[in-house]
């Protein structure tokens, strides 16, 4: 059997300036007090030890983005397309519950029929890059979702946390590519250690069956006594990895022409789904914060077959009022079904 | 702190079961030690559920919106800082004084979650600046009071059962430098001054978080929230949302009442208050001391006009 | 549990490599004015001086129309060999600029979006059609398909209503094109009538229990304001149509039309990929969240 | 800087580009008495015409800033004199307030003017234009808070 | 979209010399909107104005912009030009290229470059207008006047005679006001009851005015044209139509009480009339001292009346009565001399004021005319005046000069010598004022045919030696301090506003200045008009005074009172705001900024999911709203507009102005 490749902590700036000279590095870092994933710099504040505040989902999917531009001239116009593509990328150091969100949004944006070009291209363009996780966050519940965070399958290639090195191994042809590039540097050295049990979870929840359950619990009182504190803002949605909806808006630059965006859009938003003729089918926040978990929960699974919610923790460590997808579950699995 | 909670929860229990208001929002312990987030009950028997401690920081007043139109009388404690948030409420009309009962609690400060290292482990926590600059630890409009909370329309030391930890946890300690941060921020050049603001507003992600909870933004319809009003993208580049930042702290200018929450819930940590207290300082340099949500007939500082304001537009 | 068909109209054959997003560039070449506050646009796209449909459409697909500068919305399409027609109520920004265009507008459209009705299933059954106010647009698409095939379908009549005789769309078809067709029976009625109205003044459903329609072998396809579906679903229960056989579209908002942007779910189910046709019974296992 | 209507020309040397909002009533009328008096002065200021001060929302001078103006000046009526008897009294807490505002986000202190200019005060305007033009033209174009489409 | 003409004007040549029209009219042919553009050399003039018409009916345009000279001079005559044609006349813009533009600069590249940028903003505006109508509103063909001096009767006469029914209120039982205190008028001496009384008769006996005497305004509501007032009748006691005035009441009750229109010089009884030609000249009963009304006993009064007029059981009654203008005329008071320690006001009798000297100058006066001192009622022989008290005194809170207190004194002094040939005034002064047709002549007079003293320096003490008053003061011409023994002190006591001038302001939603006076429109412009639509200033209420302004400003009064009455009915102005009620929260920020008071908050019923549930909304009265837009700006959730200059329109205009 192979021995694992591996290259010291230490070394990690060394491997990142050698990696930026192919593509444009996402490595978890601390922009302005706000840990994030952000494109590699001399200089950076790279931040391996804890999962970032916000997902990693900007790289693929950013929260504003040209999609058109259009012009109108009197009667006459025209709609000039964006060129989607950007250069290579590598997203450095996701762990397993950011690479289960992005297999979550392959499956909204590239399949079904219609793939999403924009999201395509850049999906494309990256090398996803996943690091076993040994010291869980005190929000993260990964495992109890089906997300294993000693490793994934499913990335480009795999760094392990060895203690004082990181090992790698890759899993697919981009990330043979950049193991041979790293071997070539030379950053690269056998060892025989491997990564240590992931320590024990502070949040646990048994999420099995919970779509089955959903099923039944359309009208359950749960979702009004539950939605009674949340002030629906956007802050789960935009901080999770799985949440897709985006708005297609205008920009206007002048009279004449203008750009077309897509901007990150929450469904706890109450004109989201504001038809019209004023005409809302979820006028009140009790269906607005149905929507939100129903979707995570039921819905996903029931089209897409996986849970959409990875346990990344992320909105749980930010909600202002504790409404946390855990309890969602654990109340959802004690309720009786309908009320 | 257990003794507020008891009192806490025979209050709710006795005005839910005769019926004197149909629903009463307090806090509860949350998930975690350091989490007591709010809590709506209606029934007298999920009084039990109630709880107070130095994590209810939450101001439950921004909730009332919810019931504007309703009918039921609701009932809702307030820490200091929370009950001019009530005051707010009701000179913009929002809500009806006979529909709301106002129970006001003593508050030993409440302490900053983000300083949690050990998610396990209970730890005395430092205190929220907003409570280290506290000048309203008591209640200025109450209709009950529970804790031995005394109500005070003036800036005052904390009264009632928690004074004496209050004190000693220093509430109130850094009330001189509340302005501190506007005045850091003052003191740097243009370039630096736009630099700074600049990577705030490439943080912001417009979730809404500060509008939603602040009892200043009470519009049925805010001007950010549907795009057909013209006045801003909905796209959240750093131009848009200085946009908003500014708007939105212009339209709560001479009415904010300093509560803080819009800072402690932003995901992304920008010092909202920081744009808020400006305007605070400046309007007291400006057009004389004024606390918005202290004094129930309190004029609004931009709702009128003296003949000798300050003249710089000559 | 929903079963996820997708139809096969829908699907592109090949993931081509197209922005789906951005619209075709197409014209505005006639415009009819069916009422006060409905419009008829006729979009074509110009080639060589040709102007052809940007794309065929089955019955009961929609279209993304966008006025660059303004907005875009989905509207449901009606196919027509030389040009692609667009019905219009004056309801939001879009929708008024919209009314103040002229032809020879340069808009952009792109679609078709959504699943349409499965026509070869209704070979050889009456067909039933139940349109309220401007809700005839997607009935109309059916109905053109069937006129077109009439053979392959049994007998047809359509029931359709408005408030006023002023509210009345597609006159000219409702009085004159569909009353010549083989075993076409066309009944209208309107909420209230004036002094030149002739025919029946009524509500749509007490109408329908006045003409018992016959169930036998009869599929319904209804469309129009959320009120009048709630009572005209109680009586065809009443007359004995099943569930399988009731078969409306959906309005909701939409955005991308691709089943991408999340606007349009009920349920697990995307109204712009997996609708805006659904059949009664396929309603009743989604959530009543519409 | 607005070059002739479609951008394709070239741009000219940078000529600063001044949204002016004027109350109908006084600074537009001083700028009327400029022009029958003959007055010169540069043509970088375009005054919006309101009908009070008092109309001139904060948030239009945050758009005129975000569409690329380079400078702002909101002008009227002299407190006392406002033809709606209190509106310039609001416009001066109003701006007080959203000169510290700008100031505070970094934006220099002289591209936004808020004066009193009364319809007997044709040369006040004139100079104003005239002092407002050469300082944005010393300062430089304005990237700050400057929407890049 | 909207379609839109475009007019550029070139003006002969003041547009034309610097800015290339021909080019700002092509470049303005693809402006979003525009169907045509074209230049033209006069666009104002009657060709011009008919080819706009025949271009609207032509292309059918929606609306047109015209580059031209200043919305202030021609945007009324281009209006009237699409009205003409059937265009609503609020679709059209005017862009100004000649004040703004040609004239002033002289580069005609830069000016072609300018007119383009601001024509391109008319554009942008225009395609954003929205027809607008001016509303109608009834006027009520009645008018108030509230207070019944000189003022009073002046504006009520006047609007009377123009055929408009009047009522004139006073809160005295009398009409007549100050001026009927008075004894004789400068600079004519005409005694003031023979001028005044024939004019309160005539008032009084006017068909088209109504009497309301002893009665107060309690409360205004609506607005210009139909005000509704409620007005407090206070009870009399005396059934006015039984009563013939006889008198024999007043005889014989008991109980006397100072009076107060004799400055408490003389005593009055409990059932009264202040003086003999009071109008209506029927005796009221003072509650306050009134034995039978306090503890029940006496009553004589009512046993002697021989037509049972007395009623002691009526009680005040509130009615509310519709005008369409009002006019406030309710005067002034005098400054309280108390405040003069120094002069030893208000505790030295003989220490007495202008209007203490008129009683008892007065033949129906306490002393039938008789100068006496009201301490020992001796005849005084040297006379003492103290001019500017309570009146140019920082100290004292009374910064305004009172107008008329130097010709009044001067007339003192004149009437003093005529009466009592022996006897010498002396006038402390700073300065006289005789700003009035013939006053100086008077004041000449006054020196030296009656020997007047005119001393020039501020008195600083007076107090009294046994039974003299000795005035210590400085004469500041000579440079040296002044003593005199006087018999009597007269201090020239300024003008006050009424001590509840405020409150009324407050109910007739007028402003008023620090010191109480009633604010006018504009001092020099709208000297009596005020802010709030229909109602208007007579008099000294609005400001110190004599009697020859005070009737002016009154017929200046009801000449606009007339005027608004005589239209059949009120166009509003189109331009005004309009609150959108499915947005408004109902916060009533906007309604505490409106300078017209002209919104209120509403309640509205409205169906939500369901449910009938009730929602505060504000409302702006499109009848007082003159379109000034403060309140759009108060108003955070974009609620309130401003029809003619919406938020969309200006964030356009901006955008346009900014185009790259």
């Amino acid at each position: 059997m192979q021995r694992l490749k591996a290259f010291p902590k230490a070394k990690l700036t060394a491997v990142l300036e050698m990696m930026i000279q192919k593509a444009t590095v996402w490595v978890p870092s601390m922009i302005a007090g706000v840990s994030r994933f952000a494109p590699y710099r001399p200089g950076t504040d790279i931040q391996m030890g804890t999962n970032t505040a916000i997902s990693p989902k900007e790289a693929l999917f950013p929260s504003t983005e040209k999609i058109y531009k259009f012009s109108a001239y009197g009667i006459d116009g025209d709609f000039e397309p964006v060129d989607p593509s950007v250069g290579p990328q590598i997203l450095f150091g996701l762990r397993s519950c950011d690479m289960q969100g992005i297999l979550c949004l392959d499956d909204v944006f590239l399949t079904r029929g219609y793939v999403d070009d924009f999201y395509g291209s850049k999906r494309e363009a990256t090398t996803l890059i996943t690091l076993g996780c040994v010291t869980p966050g005190a929000d993260c519940f990964c495992a109890s979702m089906g997300v294993n965070p000693a490793e994934h399958d499913a990335s480009d290639a795999q760094m392990y946390d060895l203690g004082d090195a990181y090992g790698i191994i890759a899993r697919s042809v981009k990330g043979e590519a950049l193991v041979k590039d790293l071997m070539a540097a030379g950053l690269l050295s056998d060892t025989d250690k491997s990564q240590g049990p992931t320590a024990d979870f502070v949040l646990k929840v048994d999420s099995e069956g919970i779509t089955e359950k959903l099923q039944q619990m359309f009208d359950h009182p749960l979702w009004d006594e539950l939605s009674r504190k949340c002030l629906n803002c956007g802050t789960c949605a935009y901080l999770c990895p799985t949440c897709h909806c985006f708005d297609i808006a205008e920009k206007k630059r002048n009279q004449h022409c203008g750009v077309k965006i897509k901007c990150w859009d929450t469904c706890m938003f109450s004109e989201y789904a504001l038809m019209a003729g004023g005409h809302n089918p979820r006028p009140s926040k009790k269906e607005r914060v149905r929507q939100r978990f129903m979707h995570k929960l039921r819905y996903f699974p029931e089209r897409y077959g996986k849970l959409q919610c990875t346990g990344c923790g992320r909105c749980i460590a930010k909600c202002p009022v504790n409404l946390e997808i855990t309890d969602v579950i654990k109340l959802a699995g004690e309720a009786k079904s309908d009320g | 702190m257990n003794q507020i909670t008891k009192e806490m929860r025979d209050l709710a229990r006795e005005l839910l079961a005769s019926g004197e208001v149909k629903g009463l929002i307090g806090w509860t312990k949350g998930s975690r030690w350091y989490l007591t987030p709010p809590l709506f009950i209606t029934r007298p028997e999920e009084a039990e559920q109630l709880y107070f401690d130095q994590f209810a920081v939450n101001n439950l007043t921004g909730l009332l919106l919810d019931y504007r139109y309703g009918d039921d009388k609701i009932a809702l404690f307030v820490k200091g800082c929370d009950s001019r948030g009530i005051v707010r409420l009701l000179q913009d009309h929002q809500i009806k004084r006979e529909k709301v009962l106002v129970i006001g609690v003593p508050c030993m400060g409440m302490s900053d979650k983000k300083a949690v290292t050990d998610p396990r482990q209970p730890v005395e926590l430092p205190l929220l600046d907003k409570c280290l600059e506290c000048r309203y630890p008591n209640p200025v409009i109450a209709d009950r009071l529970i804790g031995g909370a005394l109500v005070s329309g003036e800036p005052s030391e904390p009264k009632g059962l928690t004074a004496s930890e209050a004190a000693k946890r220093g509430v109130g300690s850094k009330q001189a430098d509340r302005f501190a941060q506007v005045k850091a921020i003052e003191a740097m050049s243009a370039d630096e001054k736009y630099a700074f603001w600049q990577a705030q507003h490439e943080k912001c992600l417009r979730c809404y978080a500060c509008r939603n909870i602040c009892p200043a933004c009470n519009c049925r319809e805010c001007i950010f929230e549907s795009d057909k009003k013209g006045w801003v993208n909905k796209s959240a580049t750093p131009t848009d949302n200085a946009f908003f930042a500014v708007t939105r702290a212009m339209h709560v200018a001479g009415r904010c009442v300093e509560c803080g929450e819009c800072e402690r819930v932003c995901p992304m940590d920008i010092p909202i208050m920081a744009l808020n207290r400006k305007v605070i300082q400046d309007i007291n340099e400006l057009f004389g001391e004024s606390d918005a949500g202290t004094d129930l007939d309190g004029k609004m500082p931009l709702g009128l006009f003296k003949n000798d304001d300050p003249e710089e537009f000559m | 549990m929903v079963e996820q068909k997708i139809n096969p109209v829908a699907t592109l054959s090949d993931v081509k490599r197209i922005n789906p997003l951005i619209p075709m560039k197409a014209k505005v070449t006639r415009i009819i004015d069916e009422t006060a506050d409905v419009k008829t646009f006729c979009i074509a796209k110009e080639e060589a001086g040709r102007f052809t449909a940007p794309f065929r459409t089955a019955p009961g697909q929609l279209a993304m129309l966008s006025l660059p500068g303004v907005g875009e919305a989905m509207f449901s399409a009606t196919d027509a060999p030389e040009h692609l027609q667009l019905s219009i109520k004056k309801v939001g920004v879009l929708t008024d600029a919209l009314h103040e265009i002229c032809p020879g507008q340069t808009v952009g459209v792109r679609g078709p979006y959504g699943n349409g009705f499965p026509m070869d299933e209704y070979k050889g059954k009456n067909i039933l059609f139940i349109g309220g106010g401007i809700g005839l647009a997607p009935v109309r698409s059916v109905v053109r398909y069937c006129v077109d095939h009439r053979d392959d379908f049994g007998q047809l009549h359509l029931i359709y209503g408005s408030r006023s005789p002023a509210d009345l769309v597609f006159k000219y078809d409702l009085f004159d094109t569909w009353p010549a067709v083989r075993d076409f029976k066309v009944s209208v009625t309107v909420d209230r009538g004036d002094d030149q109205w002739k025919g029946n003044v009524g509500f749509v459903p007490a109408f329908i229990e006045q003409l018992r329609p016959d169930p036998e072998n009869t599929v319904c396809i209804l469309c129009g304001p959320p009120i009048m579906i709630k009572f005209t679903l109680g009586i065809l229960d009443k007359l004995g149509f099943t569930p399988e056989n009731v078969i409306t579209t959906l309005e909701m908002r939409m955005k991308c039309g691709i089943g991408k942007c999340g606007r349009c779910n009920i349920g697990s189910c995307f109204v712009c990929l997996d609708g805006p046709v659904f059949s009664l019974a396929q309603l009743k296992t989604m959530p009543n969240e519409y | 800087m607005s070059a002739v209507d479609n951008p394709k020309q070239p741009a000219k040397e940078w000529e600063p580009n001044i949204v002016g909002f004027a109350c109908n009533w006084c600074t537009y009328a001083g700028a009327d008495l400029a022009g029958l008096s003959r007055m010169q002065y540069p043509p970088n200021v375009k005054l919006v015409r309101v009908p009070c001060s008092g109309r001139t929302n904060p948030q239009f001078v945050l758009r005129a800033f975000q569409k690329g103006a380079d400078a702002v000046l909101v002008a009227g009526c002299h407190p006392g004199d406002c033809h709606y008897a209190t509106g310039n009294y609001f416009t001066r807490r109003r701006y007080l307030l959203m000169q510290r505002m700008l100031e505070f986000m970094g934006i220099d202190p002289r591209r936004f003017q808020a004066r009193w200019i009364s319809g007997s005060e044709a040369p006040k305007f004139r100079d104003v234009v005239t002092q407002m033009t050469e300082e944005i033209k010393a300062l430089g174009p304005n990237r700050k808070l400057r929407e890049e489409i | 979209m909207k379609r839109i003409g475009v007019f550029v004007c070139h003006c002969g040549s003041n547009i034309a010399n610097t800015v290339h029209c021909e080019k700002v009219a092509q470049v303005a042919k693809d402006f979003p909107g525009v169907v045509l553009s074209t230049d033209y050399k006069y666009m104002c003039s009657e060709p011009g104005q008919v080819m706009i018409q025949e271009a609207i009916r032509e292309h059918n345009l929606d609306g047109y912009v015209v580059a031209a000279c200043s919305p202030r001079m021609h945007e009324p005559t281009f209006r009237k030009c699409a009205a003409r044609a059937g265009m609503n006349p609020y679709m059209v813009e005017q862009v100004n290229i000649r004040e703004q533009c040609s004239w002033v600069h002289a580069n005609k590249e830069k000016g072609t470059e300018k007119s383009i940028d601001l024509l391109r903003m008319g554009v942008a505006k225009v395609v954003k207008n929205e027809p607008l109508y001016s509303t109608t509103i009834p006027v009520t063909k009645r008018s108030l006047v509230i207070g019944g001096g000189i003022a009073g009767i002046q504006a009520a006469l006047d609007i009377a005679n123009a055929g408009y029914p009047v009522t004139l209120l006073d809160r005295e039982h009398t009409i007549g006001g100050r001026m009927a205190q008075v004894d004789k008028t400068f600079p004519t001496l005409d005694c003031s009851a023979c001028i005044l009384t024939p004019k309160m008769v005539e008032a009084a006996q006017h068909p088209n005015i109504e009497l309301m005497t002893y009665a107060e305004v309690e409360a205004v509501d609506g607005f210009v044209g139909n005000f509704d007032v409620t007005i407090r009748k206070k009870a009399r006691y005396v059934d006015f139509d039984q009563c013939t005035g006889c008198g024999a009441c007043t005889e014989k009750c008991p109980k006397k009480v100072p009076s107060e229109f004799e400055m408490e010089l003389g005593m009055r009884k409990a059932i009264y009339t202040p003086f003999p030609q009071a109008v209506p000249n029927k005796p009221i009963i003072d509650a306050k001292h009134c034995r039978y009304l306090l503890d029940g006993k006496c009553g004589i009064c009512k046993k002697v009346c021989p037509t049972g007029a007395v009623d002691y059981e009526q009680k005040d009654e509130l009615i509310v009565e519709r005008f369409g203008a009002i006019v406030v005329a309710t005067g002034f008071e005098q400054f309280d001399i108390s405040a003069y320690e120094e002069y030893g006001a208000g505790k030295i009798p003989d220490v007495i004021t202008g209007l203490h000297l008129e009683r008892l100058m007065n033949a129906s006066g306490p002393t039938a005319g008789k100068i006496k001192r009201p301490s020992d009622g001796k005849v005084p022989e040297k006379i003492v005046f103290v001019k500017c008290v309570g009146s140019r005194d920082e100290a004292k809170g009374r910064p305004y000069c009172s107008k008329a207190c130097c010709m009044y004194v001067a007339k003192h002094a004149t009437l003093l010598k005529e009466k009592m040939p022996n006897s010498k005034s002396y006038i402390f002064y700073m300065d006289v004022r005789t700003p009035g047709k013939n006053y100086e002549e008077f004041y000449a007079r006054t020196q030296n045919e009656y020997d007047a003293q005119y001393i020039r320096g501020r008195v600083s003490k007076i107090f009294q030696v046994g039974d003299k008053l000795i005035v210590r003061g400085e004469d500041s011409l000579l440079g040296r301090p002044v003593e005199i023994e006087a018999d009597l002190v007269v201090l020239a006591a300024g003008m006050d506003p009424r001590g509840d001038a405020k409150d009324l302001a407050r109910t007739l939603g007028i402003s008023y200045d620090q010191h109480g006076w009633f604010t006018e429109a504009h001092p020099k412009l709208q000297p009596v008009e005020t802010h709030t639509a229909g109602i208007y200033l007579a008099g000294a209420c609005q400001g110190p005074k004599d009697i020859p302004d005070s009737v002016a400003q009154a017929s200046a009064a009801a000449v606009k009172a007339a005027g608004l009455l005589s239209k059949p009915e009120l166009t509003s102005e189109a331009m005004t705001a309009l609150c959108d009620e499915a947005i408004c929260s109902g916060c009533g920020l906007c309604q505490s900024i409106c300078p017209y008071k002209s919104i209120e908050i509403k309640s509205i019923n409205e169906r939500y999911h369901g449910q009938m549930r009730q929602r505060r909304v504000s409302n702006v009265n499109q009848g007082l709203c003159q379109g000034c837009g403060a309140c759009t700006v108060a108003c955070p959730s974009g609620a309130m507009n401003l029809k003619g200059f919406t938020n969309d329109q200006i964030l356009a205009e901006v955008d346009a102005l900014c185009q790259r």
